[in-house]
C-alpha cells in the first residue's frame, strides 16, 4: 500500500504494539544496531542503554511532535539533532550522577545515542507529521521494542558469555563460559542468529500460508 | 545403426576425468598419514578428537543439506577434510564437547549458512577453530607433551570433559609424567616469551607439543608434494606462503638473531606448513585467478609473520588464512586475467 | 603434463588443454573414395555469407561439376552438382544447426561416374591477384577448417591493411581428425600450388605451414619436399616453412597459432589481417591448388570418419551432400551408438539427425558410444573456484565467473565486464572444470541471448 | 550564574550561525526537483518490469509528471491505481486494450515427436542450441519451460504435456517470455484477436504430419472458408491479417483437418473445428 | 597517553580497535552500503573524508569550549557542527558536481547518523590527542572503516551468485559475515603495542 | 481502494526569519536545559568521584583510611594545591595518621588496548602492596584475571620495588614471569592463557615504578608533611 504523505494516524492499540514486533527498530527495520550490538555484552548495560535511549526516543518524538509546525524544512533535520543532543545530555549526566560504574561499562554509547539512527529517523518520519498522544505512545512502543531487542541480545550473551543473568551465576561453579559471545564477534552472531530464527519462522509461515490457500488449479 | 533415438549433447563432448568428489577424495587420502602419525604421537586423544570432529562435521552437513534440501552432500567428500583439518589444528587434549561445537559451528556458520560447497567465504575448518579460541582460550593454549608415556591406553585426563564444564587442569597431569620441564610448551611459545630457539630439525620432523597434526612439517611436506604433484591442489599458494614467511622473516632475523626468530624456524614450526599445503591451498576460499592465488599466498605468509613477531598472539596461521579469505573476492577482482588481444588492460579497481 | 609443459621445444600460446588424441584409428589410413549416395543435399547456406541463389529448377538434369547455384554478392560462395544426376526439389531440409534450411536435392544417376565433366584449363602463371580472387569465389571454395568462410573474403585485405605472411594451418589439434594429416602427405603437389596462389593474391612474401607436433613425418615430408624444391630452384627457398607447434588444444584456433608462431596477438574484436597475416587451412589450400587450374568447382572434401561407434573408420574424399547416415553405413556403425558428432569432439556439433548431409565444413564424422564415459551424465556441483578453468582458457577470460553470473542470468553484464563476446566456444574450460559445470553452453546461450537483446 | 548566561548565549549564537549558513546554503546550492516524481513513484508497483516501455518505474514516473506518457501504460498496476494516478497529475487514464502472451504451438508430446534425445542443461534456449532440439518439428515448441521460469507474474505453467498455458488474467504483456522463448512462439496480441493460429511449422502436407499431429498442413481450407484476405497461406502456413480482426468469425477453423486454427473464448477456453482429429488433452488448450 | 606514536594510533584505529568490526562504530552503513564493491568504496572516501573534517572540526570546539569552560556542550556542538558541516558539503557537491553527487553524494545524509563519525570526535577528545594525532587517528579510523566496508562488499558480491538458503538470506547473512569478519580481525589483537 | 492524495502546490520558499529564529530558539532552549542539568548533577558527580577515587586508593594501600592528593612536579612531590600540574599521586594514611604508603598510576598496552592500573607503594618495606585496574578492555574471563585472579593479585601484596644504590632507579626490574616460576620476590608470577596482559601489568608498573619510587623515597618529607588535617 503506497503510504501517502499527510496522513494523520489515529490513536489505536497498533501504534504501541507495532513497535514492538511489526515494526521493530532492530529486527525489522535494523536501525540503530551500534548499540544494540556493542553495549549488549550483560543483560544490565542492556536494560540500562533501553531505558536511557527509551527516555531520549519519547522526550525529542514529543518536543519535535509539539515544535512540528514552527520547524521550517530546511532546517528540521539540524533542529531535531539539537533537541536529541539536548536530552541526551541530559541522560549522560544523569547516568553519571547514579553510578560511574554504569557510565564506564556503557562507554561512549550513551553519547552517541545521539547518532542512534532510531531517533531521527522517528522524529522525521513519524513525529513531524503526527500528533502529540500518538506520537508519545508511538515513541513509547518504538523504545520498548529497542529495550526488549537489547535484552534478547543482552541476556543470551550474558548468560553464554559469562554464565550469569544479571550478574546472579547460573550454572555453578565448573560452567565453562563461552567468552566469543561478550567479544565483539558474538554480538554479531547473536544478533544473526536471531534474525535467522525470524526468518525461518517468517518463511514457515509464508509456506503454511501457501499450502492453506492451495496451487491455484490453472485450467482453461 | 541405431536402435535408440540417438543423443544430442552441446560441445565439448570429451571431459577430463577429474571430478570434485576425486579431488576431495585424494586430499582425505593424503590426510591420513597426518592423523596416523598424530595418533602415534599423542595417542588415544588425538584419534578421539579425529573422530569426534569429523563425525559431528558430516553429521552437521548432512543435517543442513537436508533442511535446505540438497539432497545428501556428504557424498563429495569435502566435509571430510574439514573435519579432519580441523582436529588437526587443535590441541591433543582439548576436550571433545568443545571440539564438537568447533564442528558444529565451523560446518555451520562457515558453510551451510552460505549455500553450502563451493559458496563458503572462509575456510570451514578454521572458522570453526577461531570460534572455539574465541570462545574458549584457555583449553586451546593448553598444550601437552607428545609422545607421552601410557598414550595408547589412557586419554589425556581434559579429553573427557563434561560438556559446558571446565576442562581439569593437566598441569599436574604433565608434572606426572616426569618429563623435562618444556615438554608442555610449543616451540613457538618458547621462542616468543623465553627466546629460546629450539633446534629446526627436531621441529622438522615432529618430536615436539603443538596442535594435533601440525607437528611433522616433513611428513605435511611430503603429503602437500603429492597432492601438488596429482595436480589436485595448485602448487603456486603453497609455495607463495612459505615464500612470504620466508621474506617477512628473514629481515628481522638478520637484524637481531638473538630475539626474533630464523626464516626455517618460521616456516617448520606452528602451523604454517599445514596451513600452507593444506589450508591456504583450499579451493573455495582462495582466488581463482593465477595472479590473485600468488598475491594471497605472500599475504597469508606475510602476515602470519607479522603477527608472530608482533601481535598479541603466538601463532598468526589461522588468522591470516582467514583474513585472505575475507579478501580473495577483492583480489580476485582486481587480478582478472588480461584477455588475449586485449590492448589495454581495462581494470575495473571497484 | 605440467612439467611437459615446462620443457616442451615446440613453440606455442598460453593455456589450452592436453585432451586424449584418439587419432592412431586413422592416421595411417590413406584417403579413400566411396560410391555415391543415392541422393545428395546441398544446402544453400553452406557457409557465413549470404546463402547461394538456385541456378537450376527441379526436374533438370546435372553433370558432375557444373554449377547449381551462383554467389549472392562478395560474402558469398556458388554451389556445385557434385555428382551428375537428377535435381529432384528445391526445399527446406534438416541442417546440423537446427532450424531447416532450403536445399537442393539431387537423385544421382545410378551409373553416375566420379569424373568431373565440368571444367575448362587455366593457365596459373597468367593470372592476376584479382583474377586469383575471383576464380576462388567461382570455385565456391570456402574454409575447410570448420568456419566455412569464403576463402577469397580473406584475400582481400581490409582498407590500410597489407597481408604480408599466409600461415597454413596444419594443427588440427581436435582429436580423432586427421583428414588434414592425410592432405599434407597425400596431397603435397596441390597443397603448395594452393599456398603459391594464395601468397600471390594476398602479396604475402612469406608463408609459414604450422603443424603440432604430433604429425611430425608430416612436417618431415614438407620439409623434404621444400628442400626438393630449393633443389630445382634456389629463389623459391625459404619463402615457404614448415615449423612444428606443440600438441595441445586449440592450437589450431587462428588466434593460437599466430601466437604460436608469430609471438603477436591478434587484438580484440580485430582481424589476423591487422596483423598483417592471413591464415587457411590446409585442405582449404590443397583444394585450391587442385580446383584452379582445372577451371573445377568444390563438390567433395575429405572427411575422417572415426570415433568408438565406427566399425571401419578412415579418411574419405566425400561429395558435398552426402547424408551423414549413408556415409555412416558405408563404414559400418554400432547399434549402442550415443552421438554423432560432425567435426571434432571438443567444438563439433552432435546431429539430432542423421539425414543431415555433409557439408563443406564438416572435416569430420565422429561417432561415440553410448556407454563412453565422456558420454555420462555426471553431477554437476557448484563451482569450487578451483582456477582449472582460468588456466585453461586460451583467450584469458574467467569463466567460472562468466558460470557463476550465467547461472544467475546476468547475461548482458557478462558481455559488459568480462569479455563473453570474446569466448570462442573452444570448450576448454568445460573440459577441464571438475565440478562438471557446462560452461560452454552456457555461453552460448548467453550469447545467444544477448543477441537477441541487442536486435530488440 | 554566570555559567548559565555564557552557555545559553553560546548556544543561541551557535544556533544563528547554523541558520545563517543553512540559509546561504539554501538560496545558493538548493537544487529543484518536482517532488511529485517521488510521490507518483510510490504509487507504482515498483515491479521495474518496463512493460510501460521505459527503463523503470522512476523515469516512468519522472515521465508522467512531464506528461509525456499515460498512467495506463502501466500494465502491472490495478485500474484503480492508475485512476489514482490519472487523478493526482490531472491527465487521461488512457490505457489501451489488455493484451496478453499467446503461444504458437500447440505440439505437445502427445502430438510432436521427437528425433533426438537432448541431454545438458535443462532449458529450450540450451537445446535449441543444440541442432536445434530433439523434436521433431523444428518450429515447436521445446517445452523445457524457459518461459515459465521467467515469468515474473506467474502467469505462465507448464502442462502435463510440456506445454505452457498463459493465465490472461495473470499475464501483464509485459514481453518477457517473448524475448526468452528460443523458437519464438509467443507474441503479444490484444485479447480481442480470437482467431488464432497455433503452429509456427513451415512444412507441407504429409511431411508436416509426421512431425505433429496438430500441425498446420498449409491445406488452405480456412483460408477458403474466411471473408478475402483474412487468413492467407505464407510459406506453407495460415497466417490470420489482424487488421481485418472485425471480419474474423468461428467458420474459419471449422474445416481443419488437425485443428491447429483455433477460436479463443474469453476465460481460455478453446474451440476447435468439428472436423479435427480427436487428440486426447489433459489441460492445456482443451480442443473440444 | 599523548605519548603514543602516529604509527600505533593508525594501527589501532584502522585495524586492531576497527570501528565496525571491534568497536562497534557505523555498524548502519556497513550494513546498508557494502552490498556492492563500488558503492562502497564511495561510501568508504566519503566517510574518510568527512571523518577528517569533523576530526578537525571537533578539534577546534573542544579548545573552544575548554577555554570557554563549556565542556558539557561538547556533545550538542560537535554533532550540529558535524551535522551542518555535512549536509553542506552535501548541498555544495550537489550543486556543483551532479556527477560526483550521484557516486558519493547520496551518502552523504547517511554519514550524518552515522556514530563512527560522532564516536571518532568523542574518542579523540577522551583520549586527549593533540591535533596531529587526532587527525591520524580520523585517518586511521577512515581507513578502518573502508577495509572493513571493501571486504564485506567483496564477499557480498561474491554471495550474490552463490546458491544461499532462504533462511539466511538478506540482513541475517550480512550480520553473519560481519561476525566472521570480526573473529578474523581478532588475529590483529595487540599488534602495534610492544609485546613481551 | 480509498486513497487520497493531497496535490501540494510549489513550495513556497521558506523566510529566512523562520529558520534564523527556529534555530536560534531550539538552541538557545537547549542551552539553557543543559546548563541546568549540568549545575544540577556537577557535585553529585563531583562526590561520586572522589568516593570512586578513594575506594580505589584505599584498596591498593590495605588499612589507609584517609587520603591526600598530591603532584609529581619536575621539582618532586608536592601537595595537590590548585594550579598545581602534574601526575596525580595519592598519599594513604592509616586511622592512626601514619603514612600507609603512596598510590600511583601506570599504563600499558595490553591485549586489545591501553590498560589503567594504579598501584600501591609502601616506602617502609619498599614494596608494592596493592594494584587495581582502573580501566581496561581486556576479554573477560581471561585478561581481566588481572584484576579478579586472587592468585595473581597475591604477587602484588609484598612486591620487592627497592631502590638501587644509587637511588635513581629500582635494584631489580620487575618482570612477568611463566606461571609457576617465580623464585624471586621482584618477579611476579604469570596468569598462564593471558601472558599478555599481565606482561602489560608488569611492564606498566615497571615503567612507572622506575620514575616515580626515587622521587617518593626522596621527598618523604613532603609525605609527612602532607599528613591530612583532621
Ligand atoms: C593451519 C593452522 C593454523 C593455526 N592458526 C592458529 C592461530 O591463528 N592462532 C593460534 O593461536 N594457533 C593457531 N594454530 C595452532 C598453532 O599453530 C599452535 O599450535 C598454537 O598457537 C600453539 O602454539 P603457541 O602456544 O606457541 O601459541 C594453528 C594451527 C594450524 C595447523
Ligand atoms: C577452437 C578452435 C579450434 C580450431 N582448430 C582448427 C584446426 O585444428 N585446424 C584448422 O585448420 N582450423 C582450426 N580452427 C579454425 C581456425 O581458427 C581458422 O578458422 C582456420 O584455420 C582458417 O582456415 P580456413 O578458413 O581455411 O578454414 C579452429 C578454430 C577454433 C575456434
Ligand atoms: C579471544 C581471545 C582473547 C584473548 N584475550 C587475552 C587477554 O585478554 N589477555 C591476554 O593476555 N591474552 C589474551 N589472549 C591471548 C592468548 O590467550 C594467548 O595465547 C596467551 O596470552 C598466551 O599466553 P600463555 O602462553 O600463558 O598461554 C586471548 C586470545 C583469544 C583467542
Ligand atoms: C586442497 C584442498 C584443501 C582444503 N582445505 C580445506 C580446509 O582447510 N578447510 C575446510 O574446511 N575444507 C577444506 N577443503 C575441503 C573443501 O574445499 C571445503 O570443505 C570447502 O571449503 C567447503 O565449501 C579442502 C579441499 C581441498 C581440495
Ligand atoms: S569456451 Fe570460451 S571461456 Fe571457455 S575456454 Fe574456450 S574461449 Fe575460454
Ligand atoms: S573449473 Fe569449474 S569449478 Fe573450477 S573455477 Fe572453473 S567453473 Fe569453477
Ligand atoms: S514456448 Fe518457447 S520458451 Fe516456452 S517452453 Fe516452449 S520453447 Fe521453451
Ligand atoms: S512473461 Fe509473458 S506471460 Fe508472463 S506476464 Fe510477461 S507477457 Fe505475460
Ligand atoms: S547506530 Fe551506529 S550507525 Fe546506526
Amino acid at each position: 500500500m503506497a503510504n501517502l504523505p499527510n496522513t494523520t494516524e489515529n490513536l489505536s492499540l497498533d501504534t504501541f504494539v507495532r513497535g514492538l514486533w511489526r515494526e521493530n527498530p532492530v529486527f525489522v527495520m535494523l536501525l540503530g544496531m551500534c548499540p544494540v550490538l556493542a553495549v549488549t555484552n550483560t543483560t544490565m548495560n542492556a536494560l540500562a542503554m533501553g531505558l536511557a535511549t527509551t527516555f531520549v526516543l519519547v522526550c525529542s518524538s514529543v518536543l519535535v511532535s509539539l515544535l512540528r509546525n514552527w520547524i521550517p524544512k530546511q532546517v528540521r533535520i539540524a533542529s531535531y539533532i539539537v533537541i536529541i543532543a539536548t536530552f541526551v545530555t541530559i541522560v549522560d549526566y544523569g547516568i553519571q550522577a547514579i553510578s560511574l560504574e554504569l557510565y564506564a561499562a556503557l562507554g561512549a554509547f550513551i553519547q552517541l545515542i545521539v547518532a542512534n539512527c532510531v531517533i531521527l529517523g522517528r522524529a522525521e518520519a513519524y513525529a513531524s507529521k503526527q500528533r502529540l498522544h500518538t506520537t508519545l505512545i508511538n515513541s513509547l512502543g518504538m523504545g520498548a521494542g529497542f529495550t526488549i531487542a537489547l535484552l534478547s541480545l543482552g541476556t543470551v550473551r550474558e548468560v553464554l558469555g559469562n554464565g550469569t543473568l544479571l550478574g546472579i551465576p547460573l550454572f555453578g561453579e565448573n560452567f565453562q563460559p563461552w567468552v566469543v559471545m561478550i567479544l565483539p564477534p558474538g554480538g554479531f552472531f547473536v544478533l544473526g542468529t536471531w534474525l535467522l530464527l525470524f526468518n525461518w519462522l517468517r518463511l514457515r509461515k509464508e509456506r503454511k500460508a501457501l499450502q492453506h490457500a492451495g496451487v491455484p488449479a490453472n485450467a482453461g | 545403426m541405431p536402435a535408440k533415438p540417438i543423443e544430442i549433447r552441446t560441445s565439448p563432448h570429451l571431459k577430463r576425468a577429474m571430478s570434485v568428489d576425486r579431488i576431495m577424495r585424494s586430499v582425505v587420502i593424503a590426510l591420513l598419514p597426518i592423523c596416523a602419525f598424530s595418533i602415534y604421537q599423542f595417542g588415544l586423544s588425538a584419534l578421539l578428537l579425529i573422530l569426534t570432529t569429523t563425525a559431528v562435521a558430516m553429521a552437521t552437513e548432512w543435517l543442513f543439506a537436508r533442511l535446505s534440501g540438497q539432497g545428501n552432500t556428504l557424498t563429495d567428500w569435502s566435509v571430510v577434510i574439514t573435519g579432519i583439518l580441523l582436529a588437526l589444528t587443535l590441541p591433543p587434549g582439548f576436550p571433545l564437547w568443545m571440539a564438537a561445537v568447533a564442528a558444529f559451528v565451523g560446518v555451520a556458520l562457515g558453510k551451510a549458512l552460505f549455500g553450502g560447497l563451493g559458496f563458503n567465504v572462509m575456510n570451514a575448518a578454521l572458522v570453526g577453530r577461531a570460534f572455539v579460541q574465541a570462545a574458549f582460550p584457555v583449553a586451546i593454549t593448553t598444550w601437552t607433551p607428545a609422545f607421552a608415556p601410557g598414550r595408547f591406553t589412557e586419554v589425556i585426563p581434559s579429553t573427557l570433559t563434561m560438556p559446558f564444564m571446565q576442562p581439569v587442569p593437566v598441569a599436574d597431569w604433565i608434572a606426572g609424567l616426569q618429563l623435562d620441564a618444556w615438554s608442555g610448551a610449543t616451540p613457538l611459545a618458547l621462542q616468543k616469551f623465553q627466546q629460546i630457539e629450539p633446534p629446526v630439525t627436531e621441529v622438522f620432523t615432529g618430536m615436539i607439543a603443538g596442535s594435533a597434526g601440525e607437528t611433522s612439517a616433513l611428513l605435511i611436506l611430503l603429503c602437500g608434494l603429492w597432492l601438488a604433484f596429482k595436480r589436485v591442489l595448485d602448487w603456486r599458494i603453497p609455495v607463495a606462503v612459505m615464500a612470504g614467511a620466508a621474506l617477512t622473516a628473514l629481515p628481522f632475523w638478520l637484524l637481531d638473531s638473538s630475539a626474533n626468530p630464523s626464516p626455517g624456524f618460521v616456516l617448520f614450526t606452528g602451523g604454517l606448513m599445514l596451513g600452507a599445503w593444506f589450508m591456504a591451498s583450499d579451493l573455495v576460499g582462495s582466488p581463482v585467478t593465477v595472479s590473485g592465488m600468488v598475491i594471497y599466498g605472500v599475504f597469508i605468509g606475510a602476515l602470519t609473520v607479522i603477527i608472530r613477531l608482533f601481535g598479541g598472539l603466538v601463532e598468526g596461521v589461522m588468522y591470516a588464512i582467514l583474513l585472505a579469505n575475507a579478501a580473495a573476492p577483492l583480489i580476485s577482482s582486481w587480478t582478472q586475467p588480461k584477455v588475449y588481444g586485449a590492448v589495454k588492460q581495462s581494470r575495473k579497481v571497484k | 603434463m605440467g612439467l611437459q609443459s615446462l620443457f616442451h621445444r615446440h613453440p606455442t600460446f598460453e593455456h589450452g588443454i592436453y585432451p586424449v588424441e584418439h587419432k592412431e584409428l586413422t592416421a595411417d589410413k590413406p584417403i579413400r573414395r566411396l560410391s555415391f549416395a543415392p541422393e545428395l543435399v546441398i544446402p544453400l547456406a553452406q557457409h557465413k555469407g549470404a546463402p547461394a541463389v538456385p541456378l537450376v529448377k527441379v526436374g533438370q538434369e546435372v553433370v558432375r561439376g557444373e554449377p547449381i547455384a551462383r554467389a549472392e554478392g562478395f560474402v558469398s560462395v556458388p554451389m556445385h552438382a557434385p555428382a551428375t544426376g537428377i535435381i529432384s526439389a528445391i526445399e527446406r531440409v534438416p541442417t546440423a544447426e537446427g532450424p531447416k534450411a532450403p536445399a537442393i536435392r539431387l537423385k544421382v544417376y545410378e551409373a553416375a561416374s566420379q569424373q568431373v565433366l565440368y571444367d575448362f584449363e587455366r593457365d596459373l602463371e597468367v593470372m592476376t591477384p584479382d583474377s586469383i580472387i575471383s576464380a576462388v569465389q567461382d570455385a565456391g571454395l570456402v574454409g575447410l577448417g570448420g568456419a566455412a568462410f569464403p576463402s577469397h573474403v580473406k584475400m582481400r585485405p581490409p582498407e590500410g591493411r597489407t597481408i604480408h605472411t599466409v600461415i597454413v594451418n596444419g594443427c588440427e589439434c581436435e582429436p580423432y581428425l586427421t583428414c588434414d594429416h592425410r592432405i599434407m602427405l597425400e596431397q603435397t603437389d596441390a597443397l603448395f600450388r594452393g599456398i603459391r596462389l594464395a601468397m600471390k593474391a594476398t602479396g604475402a612474401q612469406r608463408a609459414i605451414i604450422g603443424v603440432e607436433d604430433n604429425k611430425l613425418d608430416a612436417v618431415a615430408h614438407l620439409r623434404k619436399y621444400l628442400a626438393g624444391e630449393a633443389a630445382r630452384d634456389p629463389s623459391a627457398a625459404s619463402v615457404i616453412t614448415a615449423q612444428a607447434v606443440e600438441t595441445k588444444y586449440p592450437q589450431g584456433a587462428e588466434k593460437m597459432l599466430i601466437s604460436s608462431l608469430l609471438g603477436k596477438e591478434v587484438p580484440m574484436g580485430g582481424l589476423p589481417a591487422d596483423l598483417g597475416v592471413a591464415v587457411y587451412n590446409v585442405g582449404t589450400l590443397a583444394q585450391m591448388g587442385d580446383l584452379l587450374p582445372k577451371g573445377r568447382g568444390l563438390i567433395e572434401r575429405v572427411v575422417t570418419v572415426s570415433g568408438p561407434a565406427v566399425e571401419h573408420p578412415g579418411n574419405f574424399m566425400v561429395p558435398i551432400g552426402t547424408p551423414v547416415r549413408f556415409l555412416l553405413e558405408q563404414v559400418g556403425l554400432a547399434d549402442d551408438v550415443g552421438e554423432v558428432i560432425l567435426g571434432g569432439p571438443m567444438m563439433g556439433m552432435a546431429v539430432a539427425s542423421l539425414d543431415v548431409p555433409v557439408t563443406k565444413a564438416v572435416s569430420g564424422v565422429v561417432a561415440l558410444r553410448q556407454e563412453d564415459p565422456d558420454l555420462h551424465q555426471r553431477k554437476v556441483y557448484p563451482c569450487i573456484k578451483c582456477g582449472e578453468c582460468l588456466k585453461a582458457c586460451p583467450i584469458s577470460l574467467n569463466p567460472s565467473m562468466l558460470g557463476e553470473l550465467a547461472q544467475a542470468r546476468q547475461y548482458p553484464r557478462m558481455a559488459e565486464e568480462f569479455n563473453l563476446d570474446q569466448c570462442f566456444e573452444c570448450g576448454c574450460c568445460a573440459y577441464v572444470c571438475p565440478s562438471n559445470i557446462p560452461l560452454t553452453q552456457y555461453f552460448r546461450i548467453a550469447k545467444s541471448i544477448n543477441r537477441d537483446l541487442a536486435n530488440g | 550564574m554566570l555559567s548559565i548566561l555564557t552557555a545559553v548565549g553560546f548556544m543561541a549564537t551557535l544556533g544563528l550561525l547554523l541558520a545563517i549558513i543553512l540559509i546561504v546554503a539554501n538560496r545558493w546550492l538548493y537544487v529543484y526537483e518536482d517532488p511529485r516524481i517521488d510521490q507518483v513513484e510510490d504509487l507504482l508497483p515498483r515491479a521495474n518490469c518496463g512493460a510501460c516501455g521505459t527503463a523503470g518505474c522512476r523515469p516512468f514516473a519522472e515521465m508522467l509528471v512531464k506528461g509525456e506518457i499515460e498512467p495506463g501504460r502501466c500494465t502491472v498496476n490495478s485500474t484503480e491505481m492508475n485512476q489514482v494516478i490519472a487523478d493526482f497529475l490531472g491527465v487521461d487514464l488512457g490505457a489501451g486494450e489488455k493484451r496478453v502472451a499467446r503461444l504458437a504451438c500447440a505440439g505437445g508430446d502427445h502430438v510432436a515427436g521427437m528425433r533426438a534425445a537432448y541431454q545438458g542443461l535443462h532449458t529450450c534456449r540450451a537445446a535449441a542450441l543444440v541442432s536445434g532440439g530433439g523434436k521433431g518439428c523444428a518450429w515447436g515448441c521445446l517445452g523445457l519451460g524457459d518461459c515459465e521460469v521467467v515469468c515474473d507474474f506467474n502467469a505462465i505453467q507448464l502442462d502435463r504435456h510440456g506445454l505452457p498455458v498463459v493465465d490472461e488474467s495473470k499475464c501483464t504483456a509485459c514481453g518477457d517470455c517473448v524475448d526468452v522463448c528460443p523458437k519464438d512462439l509467443f507474441s503479444l496480441h490484444p485479447v480481442s484477436h480470437r482467431l488464432w493460429v497455433a503452429c509456427k511449422n513451415l512444412d507441407f502436407g504429409d511431411e508436416a504430419e509426421r512431425q505433429c499431429a496438430v500441425v498446420c498442413t498449409a491445406c488452405g481450407r480456412c483460408a477458403q472458408d474466411s471473408p478475402e484476405g483474412l487468413i492467407e497461406i505464407r510459406d506453407n502456413l495460415a497466417q490470420v491479417d489482424y487488421g481485418k480482426n472485425a471480419l474474423a468469425s468461428k467458420v474459419a477453423i471449422e474445416r481443419c483437418p488437425t485443428g491447429a486454427i483455433v477460436w479463443l473464448e474469453p476465460g481460455g477456453l478453446v474451440l476447435k473445428g468439428r472436423d479435427a482429429r480427436k487428440v486426447i488433452r489433459k489441460e492445456a488448450l482443451p480442443i473440444t | 597517553m599523548q605519548a603514543e606514536s602516529l604509527y600505533s594510533i593508525f594501527l589501532n584505529a584502522a585495524i586492531v580497535n576497527n570501528f565496525v568490526l571491534a568497536l562497534f562504530l557505523g555498524i548502519c552503513p556497513f550494513l546498508g552500503v557494502s552490498a556492492k564493491k563500488e558503492t562502497a568504496w564511495n561510501m568508504g572516501l566519503a566517510t574518510m573524508f568527512v571523518m577528517l573534517v569533523s576530526s578537525a572540526a571537533a578539534y577546534g570546539i573542544n579548545w573552544l569550549l575548554t577555554e570557554l569552560e563549556l565542556e558539557f556542550l561538547r556533545l550538542i556542538c560537535y554533532i550540529a557542527v558535524i551535522a551542518s558541516a555535512v549536509q553542506l558539503v552535501e548541498m555544495f557537491v550537489k550543486r556543483f558536481s551532479p556527477a560526483l553527487f550521484r557516486s558519493l553524494g547520496i551518502f552523504l545524509p547517511l554519514i550524518t547518523t552515522n556514530c563512527a563519525i560522532l564516536g571518532l570526535a568523542l574518542f579523540q577528545t577522551a583520549k586527549e590527542y593533540s591535533f596531529v594525532q587526532s587527525l591520524v587517528y580520523a585517518l586511521g579510523a577512515g581507513v578502518g572503516f573502508m577495509l572493513a566496508l571493501m571486504l564485506m562488499a567483496g564477499l557480498r558480491e561474491k554471495l550474490e551468485l552463490a546458491r544461499v538458503p532462504d533462511v539466511s538470506q538478506g540482513a541475517a547473512m550480512s550480520l553473519m559475515l560481519a561476525g566472521l569478519l570480526s573473529l578474523a580481525f581478532m588475529g590483529f589483537a595487540g599488534l602495534g603495542g610492544s609485546v613481551g | 481502494m480509498n486513497i487520497k492524495v493531497e496535490v501540494q502546490a510549489q513550495q513556497p520558499a521558506t523566510p529566512s526569519w523562520a529558520m534564523l529564529r527556529t534555530l536560534a530558539g531550539i538552541a538557545l532552549l537547549s542551552g539553557l536545559l543543559v546548563v541546568l542539568i549540568y549545575q544540577y548533577t556537577k557535585p553529585i558527580i563531583a562526590e561520586n568521584q572522589r568516593v570512586l577515587t578513594e575506594q580505589a586508593v584505599f584498596e591498593v594501600l590495605p588499612g589507609a583510611v584517609t587520603k591526600v592528593d598530591l603532584r609529581l612536579t619536575d621539582a618532586g612531590l608536592s601537595p595537590a594545591d590548585a594550579g598545581t600540574e602534574g601526575l596525580r599521586l595519592f598519599a594513604g594514611f592509616n586511622a592512626d595518621g601514619t603514612l600507609r604508603g603512596v598510590a600511583f598510576p601506570a599504563a600499558a598496552r595490553g591485549y586489545q588496548d591501553i590498560i589503567e592500573f594504579l598501584f600501591g607503594y609502601d616506602p617502609a618495606c619498599a614494596c608494592i602492596i596493592g594494584s587495581k585496574v582502573l580501566r581496561s578492555t581486556e576479554t573477560p574471563g581471561l585478561g581481566d584475571k588481572i584484576d579478579t585472579d586472587p592468585a595473581f593479585l597475591q604477587n602484588f601484596e609484598a612486591l620487592d620495588a627497592r631502590l638501587n644504590a644509587a637511588g635513581t632507579g629500582l635494584a631489580n626490574a620487575i618482570v612477568l614471569v611463566k606461571h609457576g616460576t617465580k623464585t624471586e620476590p621482584w618477579q611476579i608470577d604469570g596468569i598462564s592463557g593471558a601472558t599478555i596482559s599481565g606482561n602489560a601489568m608488569a611492564r606498566a608498573l615497571n615503567q612507572s615504578a622506575q620514575q616515580i619510587v626515587p622521587v617518593i623515597q626522596r621527598d618523604r618529607d613532603v609525605l609527612s608533611a602532607a599528613t591530612p588535617r583532621p
